[in-house]
Formats: C-alpha cells, structure tokens, sequence
C-alpha cells in the first residue's frame, strides 16, 4: 500500500502530475476573497475562518476526480484490482496520496494566508490544526466519491454533488475551531468532534469506496 | 497448474454472454480464444483473472493465479521503464526486476520514461510487468494489436518461453501464433435468451 | 409464502395492480378532507395567527420527507444483501417523491416562520436540515441517471444512500451545534402528552394519513415503471445483441 | 373563506406552492408510467409480431 502512495507521489510531483494546482487554487481563491467582499479589514477577519476553509475544501474537491480516473484511464486500475492488495488498501493508498498532495500543504499554506484576510493571531494556530485534522476527512469522502464516479463520463461534475454535503460537518466543526481560535474562545470541543468525524471516515469509507470500486469494475 | 473451468456462464452488465462454457488447460500449453468483436473473449479473460465474479460455474485455481493483460498496459506514462516495473514487482512481493529486464531485452529502455516507448517496447513492457507477478496462468487480450511482423514473432518467443516453464497462456487473438495449444470458439458458447431470463 | 416472494418483479407487478388507484383514491381523499378541515374548521391561533394552518402542510411532507430516504435506505440494504431488484427499482421510485415533500416541508417551513423570524428564511437547525437532506436526494437521484448499466446504479446508488445516511444524522447534530434553534417545538412526539390541542390534531392526522398513502401510491406507481423500464431496456439489450 | 388575518398571504403562498409542487410530483410520476408502459408495448409488439 505504501508503494502504492509512493508511486501517486512521485507521479504528483513529476511534470502534469499537478500536485501544485490545489495550493495554487486555494491562494487564488483566498487573494479574490477580498475584491468580492471589500477591503473592510474589520469584516474580513470576522469572515477569515469559515472563508479559509471553504476555500480548502473546494481545493480538495478540485482534485478529486483524478484520484481514480487516470489510473481506469491507462489500465492500472484493472491490474491493481487482480493485485494481491486488497481494494481497501487501494482505496486507502489512494486517500492518503491526495491528502498528502493536496490536503496537508494546504493545511500548512492557510496560516500565512490568514494574514491577507486579517485573521486574528491564536486563529492561525487553531486554523492550521482544524486542517491538519480535518482534510484527511475530505480527502477520504472525496476518493469515496471518486470511487462512485470513476466509471462515468461526466464524473467530475458530478463528484461535487455528491461528496459536498457530505463534506458539511467537517466544514460546521473545523471552521468553528478557526473561528473560536480566532475570537480567542476554547476551540477543544469542536476540534474533538472535528476529530472523531475524521476517525470516523477513516474507519468506514475506505470499505464503501471498495464496494463502489469494485462494481465500476465488473 | 492446470487451469479447469467448469459450466461458466459469464456476462456483462447482468446479462450472460457465454453459458455451460467448460475446458481445461494442462501446464506449458496455450488456449487461443476465436470470435468475433462482442463475443464474449475479454469478458471471460476478466471473469478468469477475478476482475469479475462469474455468473455461474467455477474457475480453479483462483484469482490469484492469473496475471491479467487488458488493452491498456497500465503503464504510468511519466515513470520510467524501471519505476514502473519496481512498482509491480514491489505489489507482488518480488524483490530484483532485473530478471524481467533482460527476459525482454528491456535494459537498454531502463531510464526512458514510458510514454517515449513505441508500440513493440510497450507490450514487451506489459509482459515483463506480468513476468514479474510470478503467477503461472497469463491471460492477454488482443496482445499482438498495433505490433508490426518482427514484434510479433518476438512476443510469440517471450510467450513460448513462459509456456516452457510450465505456465499457462490465454490469449484472445486474431492471428495464429503458432503456439502449442489448442482453440476455442466462442460461437458454441453464446447465451441465448433462454439464459438472459428477462427479470420480468 | 414468505415477504420476499414479492420481490419476483412478475408476483410483484400482478400483487401491485389494484393497490395503486386504491391507494391514490385514498391518499386523495384523506388530504382534501384534511386541509379542508383543517383549513375551514379550525381556530386561528391565539399567538400565530392563521399561519397556524400551514401545520397540516408543513408537518406531514416534513415527516414523509424523512420516511422516504428511510425506505430508501432500507431498499437499499434489501438490494445489497438480497439481491433483490425491485427494492432497488422502489428506492428510486421513492427518491422524486422524497425530494419533492422536502422540498414543500422546506418552502412550508419557511413561509410560516417569516412573520416570526422578519424573513423569508433563517437558518434554523431543523429547517436547514432538510435543506441538507434535500442536497443528499438531488445527489442520489443524479447518480441514479448518470449510470447507465441498472445493475451498477443500484449497487452505486445503495451504497450512497448508506453512506448518505450515516452523514445526514451526523450533519443534524454538526447543524445543531452550530446554532442554537427558532423551531417550533414537536408538534408530535411519542412521549409527551399532545403538544397541539386537539382541535388541530385530529386534522394533522388526517392530513398524515393523506400523505402516507400518497407516498405508498406514488412509490408503488413508481416501482412499476421502473419495473417495465428494466425490462424495456433489457429487450433493445437483446435487439442489439442479436443485430451483432 | 375563513378570515386569514394579517398573515392571508403567508397561508396561501403556503398552500399555493405545495399545491404546484403535488401536481408537479403527481404529473411527472404519472407521465412517465404511461410513456414506459407504451414504449414497452411498442417494444414487444415488436417482438412478438
């Protein structure tokens, strides 16, 4: 499995491998924030939160149809089928090499990017660990919806609507972490149930992302 | 190894293809599979090789003795020949793809990425890729497409040297390989509508 | 002769053909009755005024709403375990009617709560619930036609629904913690004594009963098309496959 | 009619928008059984023809 991670790794990393584009995404969107909502420092640092990971969570989602797309498309995604891995393993690689090219350097890039929204200080902090805690949900629930549209011609399109709601208690608790960081309040109970959501996934979407793997592939 | 099929009844998308399909292949002999497009050849081949459950009937041995070759070869276009080959060979417990590489005179090819390989180097990478699963039973569908004169003799040699080592070979094609081993034709085994059984 | 025998799509199309008019007159009766009497019969409330009569619309679509992805959610395990193609016909017969009654729960919803909240909508917990149960039927109705083989689609569509699920309650209490609530309080619970004076219950339950049978028409009608739908397809199926 | 108050236009946009969206439900799941039931129809005429 963890060769299997390694490989996407490399693979992200290597030319048109994209692992960029998440990062760049989320700097984009965070920078046009302002130019919509106005440069009113005052109500952009009340906004900063829940702006911050909105935009990560649609960073996500952006690369989440070629989780499994790229692999159906050149045939790897049969022969790791008849590979001794089980598709569960397969599901879980999958997950954990989006989370590691997109959802923890996104994890990393949001402090500095407070800063342009004017976030309060402890924010920073609270909106990092939200992160670190939160996007490996997203990043479970997207190849989970992968998974489910792998086979389909428009998939991308449709993986949105499928995985955002599921995405809305992660995005409930983790931007309420970021924002009572940022208000200075105690953010542990939210960020305990931000993280009982993400064991949560972890536990149980790996088996359904197989189920719905292997049905795409009979 | 033989591999033994009996009362096969495979299908796509819910609805059987084949039916009552039953043979044996001994070690170190092939099965050409004949027929026409749309009559059932990969769906067995990926029936045999577990990407599917049959509908009806049994395969011995299992899944995990067969090593599947579809018409895309998996192979990641921006990892070279070696990367690629490490990487399976790593999936299936095998350390040294050493073996491999010479077996398909693919040392040369070593650092090149995959997607500057012609068609002949592809698919002689695709059989070093099932070389190195280790497993005896190969099924191959339509291996020889888009292969000039020269590499298709060769691709004949390579599988010949597996079948001498007491493997099994499936191969769906169109054109006589001249490997040692009998035919089946889809023709006698189509489902009929007695086996659809229209669900109402 | 056990339940599962209906799930014969043949036993099951010839058990259904009188049940469905029956159960359409019945639903319409019952609600025309209901609204009626609850429209024409009943007191204005002494808080909310007459806004009070949106009870006989709001209360039952809200509660079909969230029976009906429970049948679905059911279906959906009958379909994984058994096997059984109509409980995965009836699961996305019952999608466009689930959708549908949240969608009147939720503009019912709203509508009586604007006098109240000053606007046309407020995000209260339970009413944004069903807005978020709604975002999971438009999900699940999408995959249904974007898979074109039935059998993949049922299997797809299921495990969305069981995921779904799993989401949709934990969503109910993620939205209930993160604002606090203007809702009303029940106006049925099983433990309590009666929360609506029985001048407006009798109607309600007339007006549920009404719902209630119309969803099991509407679903049943449902089921049926898809039955034949199945078979339709599986017929230009066997055209193709013997033109080649 | 019964007296609906100041709140006439809360109620009947209310019953209003819920009587389309019924109809709306009613209509489409009705249409769509005929439109299978006469293709089908067609379809086996075909075939049984």
């Amino acid at each position: 499995m963890i060769r299997l991670v390694a490989r996407d790794l490399a693979l992200a990393v290597r030319a048109g491998g994209g692992f960029g584009l998440g990062l760049a995404f989320f700097l984009v969107v965070t920078v046009l924030v302002p130019f919509g909502v106005g440069p009113d420092t005052a109500r952009l640092g009340a906004i900063a939160p829940g702006l911050l990971w909105i935009a990560a969570l649609l960073a996500c989602l952006l690369s989440l149809d070629r989780i499994f797309a790229l692999d159906r498309e050149d045939g790897a995604l049969d022969l790791l089928a008849t590979a001794p891995l089980p598709m569960e393993g397969i599901a879980l690689a999958k997950a954990a090499a989006h989370w590691l090219t997109t959802g923890l350097p996104l994890s990393l890039a949001a402090a500095p990017l407070g800063v342009l929204l004017n976030l309060a200080w402890p924010g920073h902090l609270w909106l990092a660990a939200s992160l670190l805690a939160g996007t490996p949900a997203l990043s479970l629930i997207g190849t989970f919806g992968a998974a489910l549209t792998v086979g389909l011609r428009r998939g991308g399109l449709l993986i949105s609507l499928l995985v955002l709601p599921l995405y809305i208690p992660t995005l409930v608790f983790g931007a309420d972490v970021a924002r009572r960081g940022a208000e200075g309040l105690d953010p542990t109970t939210p960020l305990a149930l931000l993280a009982a959501v993400t064991l949560g996934c972890l536990a149980g979407l790996p088996f359904a992302a197989a189920a719905a793997l292997r049905v795409s592939l009979r | 190894m033989t591999l033994r099929a009996r009362d096969l009844t495979v299908g796509r998308g819910g609805l059987p293809v084949l039916a009552r399909l039953s043979f044996t292949v001994e070690a170190g002999r092939a099965l050409i599979l004949r027929g026409a497009n749309g009559t059932g050849k990969t769906t067995l081949l990926r029936t045999l090789a577990g990407l599917q459950a049959p509908m009806a009937g049994e395969i011995a041995p299992g899944r995990d003795a067969v090593a599947y070759a579809g018409h895309a070869d998996g192979m990641k276009a921006q990892l070279t020949v070696a990367e690629n080959l490490a990487f399976w060979a790593g999936l299936h417990g095998l350390r040294g793809i050493d073996a491999a590489l010479d077996a398909f005179a693919l040392r040369p090819l070593e650092d090149r990425l995959a997607q500057h390989l012609s068609a002949g180097q592809r698919r002689r990478l695709g059989l070093a890729r099932m070389l190195v699963t280790g497993r005896p039973v190969w099924c191959l569908d339509e291996p020889t497409v888009s292969l000039d004169a020269a590499n298709t003799a060769r691709f004949a040699a390579m599988v010949e040297g597996h079948l001498a080592e007491g493997g099994i070979a499936i191969l769906a094609t169109h054109i006589d390989l001249g490997l040692a081993g009998d035919t089946l034709d889809m023709g006698p085994w189509r489902a009929t509508a007695l086996d659809a059984g229209a669900p109402a | 002769m056990s339940l599962w025998s209906y799930a014969n799509p043949v036993r099951f199309m010839g058990a259904t053909r009188p049940l469905v008019p029956v159960l359409g007159a019945v639903a319409a009766v019952c609600i025309l009755v209901g609204l009626a009497w609850g429209f024409f019969f009943t007191p204005d409330d002494y808080r909310q005024g007459s806004t009070v009569k949106i009870i006989y619309l709001h209360v039952p679509s809200a509660l079909m709403a969230i029976n009906a992805w429970f049948m679905m959610l059911v279906a959906s395990l009958v379909w994984l375990i058994r096997r059984h193609h109509v409980s995965a016909l009836a699961a996305r017969a019952a999608a466009p009617v689930g959708v549908t009654m949240t969608l009147i729960a939720l503009v019912t919803g709203a509508v009586w709560g604007s006098p109240m909240w000053g606007t046309w909508w407020a995000w209260d917990p339970r009413l944004t619930s069903f807005l978020i149960l709604f975002l999971f039927y438009l999900g699940y109705i999408a995959l249904w036609q974007a898979v074109e083989d039935p059998d993949a689609a049922a299997d797809l569509t299921s495990v969305l629904c069981l995921v779904g699920s799993v989401f949709a309650v934990l969503s109910r209490y993620a939205v209930n913690f993160w604002n606090q609530g203007l809702h009303q309080g029940a106006s049925l619970s099983l433990d309590a004594e009666k929360n609506v004076a029985d001048v407006f219950y009798y109607p309600l339950l007339v007006c549920i009963a009404g719902f209630v049978a119309l969803f099991a028409a509407l679903v049943l009608l449902g089921t049926r098309t898809e039955i034949r739908a199945r078979r339709l397809h599986v017929l230009r199926l066997r055209e193709r496959m013997a033109d080649a | 009619m019964p007296e609906l108050g100041k709140y006439a236009l809360e109620v009947t946009l209310a019953y209003g928008a819920s009587a389309v969206l019924l109809t709306g439900l009613v209509a489409i799941v009705v249409g769509r059984a005929a439109r299978v039931r006469r293709a089908l129809e067609r379809v086996e005429g075909r075939r049984d023809g």
